[in-house]
């Protein structure tokens, strides 16, 4: 008997997918805490570690050369770009939108994600090389 | 019959639990039936009385016609509105030597009146309700049972308006339309829109409660009213399972209702003039925390939630006027003032209780019905009522969004 | 029956509506943590795409870097510096606490998870100027 | 607490109330000074500027004791029942009257409860539960069940301090949450899933911005935010349930 209101009583854009809400708010909820550790591991190894908290150029290199580092930074990129971007979007999404509106907002941002994955990456890529 | 049943156009006086009933037995025989009330629904009498679904047992033994009423009626109400009350039964309790006299009379008259009781003894009666005074000396169980009086009478509402009546909240009548000995209208005054208009009626039902009186004299009809308001005290928590009634003659603040979180004692019972705004004495609130602790020793410390008053708008049987107002009979009386007064096309329905407010209605639409030469049975009591959601999904916007 | 559609509801206009919730003036403690949690965030998005910007420079070569570093090395960009691990202790702990709240752990004591955020942020906060200016 | 004797004496009180009418282009205040008991409520304050100071204030009231929903209103930018309120509770100044928010408002105070209702259908409308609980009997003793009305009464309250029902009319809003959770609870003959189904989506439960408004607002202690977050973890549990089995699969 629900059910059958449920369309009735709010005409939805994007239909019922069963998990529309939870994998999100679950994702956003785990990519934070796992946040707490990546960004914790990054300003200490980053800032703490170096006397000063600043490395010359010399030392970013050598230190990004170590593909253990080069991995964490780089996962720890993914994650924080994933967790902004959806933190923007739950922003966004308060502004009560059309649904296509909301739609378009999504493409948007997951465009904008890639493109600063993609700059990152280049950035990190760079530097590792010691061009 | 000349004219179709939607022909016949009915306006109905009044949001109460009386207006809701008529609206609804009408509409449901096939008239138009246009509906007014100055406030919101329910926000007279009704909305503040006691919440007892009665089954008859306070009456039984001083008001026989009224107790048959109330147990036939709470019957048909459990039928037709399913899940609108807390159907858990009610305990009439007897504390002192006094009481226990009034046994057997007491259950001699609930059987006569077709009231079913169970008799429990105090071990049993404490088991049913810890709360219970210890001192408890006998209790007999009957079918009472806990009303949400605003939703009970929103679904009569929600059903009229399914079938068809319009409900026009925050209208007030001003005047009735008649001439030479017959009322052919109303002046109603739309108190948001700040107009004025008139609009015309085969029947007028006056169903104001406490305010018929007022309206009657539009039509230069003397209502004859007994005004009898009754404070209530409502307490934070809910002491008893079940309805408790202390078992002697209806006297002040023998009822303990439990609704919801809260437990309702009630009532008093005094005769006033004005409608209008009964006050709440703060004396009659002592006794309420006096008497209510009597039943239930813990309501003596119970957190206050509010206290109010509610105009029992009683029918003055023109011999006895009466002191307290609790000696008049609690049946209704429908008052076809061609047959009062001479004057043709209004009908007054008050007086009784808010358990016997379908049969109030039935009683009131056959009298309608017979004026205007309709032969359409009730059929009230086999009709389940829309829920009382109903009313606010299926109202259209009056004002237009 | 008329269609029952739940887009009737008016909200007090898009920014309006959401400056509605900024403003704290009658609000409890969840609404603080909340407009908290919001405000930091998109501070530390605007910090994400400001330390890329001058991430740059590195690809730059050390010319270019070393440069950048003296300026950061003067005390006053230090306390910039410390007030953005301020908002990352406040938004992390907050982001904590709404992660646990938000699947239905400890809710009664969704107040004391807060009260308690906000303080050890506090303290760390502290602790980290101390380390930054060289004190500890 | 011993019943408020003492003389009703009366005091004068300031309201600014909202005044609207269709057509109005927005709403003004009007001042009134009503002097009514010192115990006295804003409903008694409200009605009493209706009987004696101006006919066409529009307000809705019924029960008089926080039992009916229909007196919500928000006094001093608070979302109260007018019913329970104590002027005394509302200070000293001029007390700010206002009809609820996130609602379409009719006239002067009051609002269209329309919305609210339609959000509530699905969830079945639970009117009356089961219970054993009764005040000042601890709840290990057995004491015997009995049927009561659920302690939600549809007042809209936490609907008007939603911070994220103020800016997005699609969010299922927590009174049909809270109703949600009820039905999951206590299913009462009907098939919880389909409700399950209905708020486990992006303007249902995870909408939430657990700012807890909406408990703060409810005067009859329904907790609605802690019901969303209840049905948060139920949804999560199933959720990571599905994925754990999915991964067995897998292997």
């Amino acid at each position: 008997m629900a059910a059958d209101l449920n369309d009735r009583v709010r005409p939805r854009a994007v239909p019922p997918s069963g998990r529309g809400g939870s994998l999100a708010w679950i994702l956003q909820a785990v990519s934070g805490v796992a946040l707490i550790v990546l960004l914790g591991v990054h300003i200490v190894a980053q800032h703490f570690v170096v006397k000063g908290g600043l490395r010359d150029y010399a030392q970013v290199v050598s230190y990004l050369s170590n593909p253990l580092v080069l991995a964490v930074e780089s996962l720890f990129v993914v994650v924080l770009i994933w967790h902004a971007m959806l933190g923007i979007r739950a922003v966004l999404f308060d502004f009560g939108f059309s649904a296509k509106t909301e739609a378009v907002i999504s493409r948007c941002l997951v465009a904008l994600g890639l493109a600063t994955a993609g700059y990152s990456f280049w950035v990190i890529a760079t530097i590792a090389s010691g061009r | 019959m000349a004219r179709s049943l939607r022909g016949w156009h009915v306006v109905v006086v009044g949001g109460g639990a009386t207006g809701g009933g008529v609206a609804h037995d009408l509409s449901l025989r096939g008239l138009r039936v246009t509906l007014l009330e100055r406030g919101e629904l329910t926000s007279g009498t009704t909305g503040r009385h006691h919440g007892v679904l009665h089954s008859g047992g306070r009456y039984a033994v001083s008001d026989r016609e009224s107790a048959t009423e109330c147990i036939k009626e709470n019957r048909i109400l459990r039928r037709i509105a399913p899940g609108s009350f807390e159907c858990n039964g009610g305990l009439f309790v007897a504390l002192t030597d006094e009481d226990m006299d009034h046994v057997p009379s007491f259950l001699n008259a609930c059987e006569a009146s077709g009231i079913p009781t169970t008799v429990h003894e105090p071990a049993a009666a404490l088991q049913l309700e810890p709360n219970l005074n210890p001192g408890v000396k006998l209790a007999v169980a009957v079918p009472d049972a806990s009303v949400d009086p605003m939703r009970l009478v929103l679904r009569f509402f929600a059903t009229a308006q399914r079938n068809g009546a319009d409900l026009r909240t925050f209208t007030e009548v001003t005047g009735l339309v008649h001439s030479n000995g017959m009322v052919t209208g109303v002046l109603a005054h739309d108190l948001v829109l700040q107009r004025d208009y008139e609009l015309s009626a085969d029947v007028v039902v006056n169903a104001a409660g406490p305010w018929s009186g007022q309206v009657g004299a539009c039509a230069g009809i003397d209502v004859p009213m007994q005004l009898s308001p009754g404070v209530l005290l409502a307490v934070r928590g809910r002491y008893c399972g079940r309805v408790l009634n202390r078992l002697h003659n209806p006297s002040d603040g023998d009822i303990i209702l439990p609704q919801r979180e809260l437990s309702v004692i009630g009532t008093t019972s005094w005769v006033v003039d004005d409608p209008d705004v009964p006050p709440v004495p703060a004396d009659h609130v002592a006794k309420m925390y006096a008497e209510g602790a009597k039943l239930v020793p813990a309501i003596a410390s119970a957190q206050r939630r509010s206290a109010w008053s509610a105009v029992r708008p009683l029918v003055a049987s023109s011999t006895a006027t009466a002191a307290t107002g609790r000696e008049l009979s609690r049946t209704f009386q429908c008052f076809d003032h061609k047959q009062t007064d001479g004057v043709e096309g209004l009908v007054t329905i008050t007086g009784g209780k808010a358990t016997t407010l379908r049969a109030m209605a039935e009683s009131a639409a056959d009298v309608v019905c017979a004026k205007l030469g309709i032969d359409v049975p009730c059929s009230t009591a086999d009709t389940v009522l829309a829920p009382h959601s109903a009313y606010y999904t299926e109202r259209s916007a009056r004002y237009g969004t | 029956m008329t269609s029952t559609t739940v887009h009737t509801r008016p909200t007090r206009g898009r920014v309006r509506g959401v400056l509605a919730y900024a403003n704290l003036r009658r609000r409890h403690l969840g609404s603080v943590a909340f407009v908290t949690n919001r405000i930091t965030g998109l501070l530390l998005v605007g910090y994400l795409y400001l330390h890329l910007g001058i991430l740059y420079l590195l690809t730059e070569g050390p010319r270019s870097w070393t440069t950048v570093l003296h300026l950061f090395k003067n005390p006053a960009f230090l306390g910039l510096e410390s007030l953005l691990i301020l908002f990352i202790l406040i938004h992390g702990l907050n982001g904590l606490r709404l992660a646990l709240v938000g699947t239905g752990v400890g809710v009664r004591h969704q107040k004391a998870w807060f009260a308690t955020a906000m303080s050890v942020s506090g303290c760390l906060y502290v602790v980290v100027v101390l380390a930054m200016y060289g004190v500890i | 607490m011993a019943p408020e004797s003492g003389t009703a004496v009366s005091r004068t009180w300031r309201l600014r109330v909202s005044r609207w009418r269709p057509g109005d282009a927005h709403p003004h205040f009007d001042d009134f000074e009503v002097g009514v008991g010192a115990d006295a409520t804003l409903l008694d304050a409200l009605r009493r500027v209706r009987s004696h100071h101006d006919r066409s204030l529009t307000l809705r009231y019924s029960c008089c004791h926080a039992s009916c929903g229909t007196c919500g209103m928000r006094a001093n930018g608070r979302e109260v029942l007018a019913c329970v309120t104590r002027l005394a509770d509302l200070g000293p100044g001029p007390i700010l009257v206002e009809p609820l928010g996130n609602a379409r408002v009719e006239h002067d105070l009051v609002v269209d409860m329309r919305d609210l209702y339609v959000s509530l259908e699905p969830a079945g409308r639970p009117l009356v539960r089961q219970d054993s609980v009764l005040a000042g009997q601890d709840e290990t003793a057995a004491s015997p069940g009995f049927f009561r009305y659920e302690d939600c009464i549809e007042c809209g309250l936490c609907l008007s301090a939603c911070p994220v029902a103020a800016t997005d009319p699609l969010y299922l809003g927590p009174a049909a949450l809270a109703a949600a959770w009820r039905v999951t609870q206590e299913p009462r003959g009907g098939d919880p899933e389909p409700v399950l189904a209905w708020v486990d989506d992006e303007q249902g439960c995870w909408r939430c911005h657990a700012s807890f408004e909406c408990s703060e607002a409810c005067p009859s202690g329904v907790d609605p935010a802690g019901a969303t977050m209840a049905l948060r973890r139920e949804l999560t549990r199933r959720e990571l349930g599905r994925l754990t089995r999915l991964g067995r699969r897998a292997r």
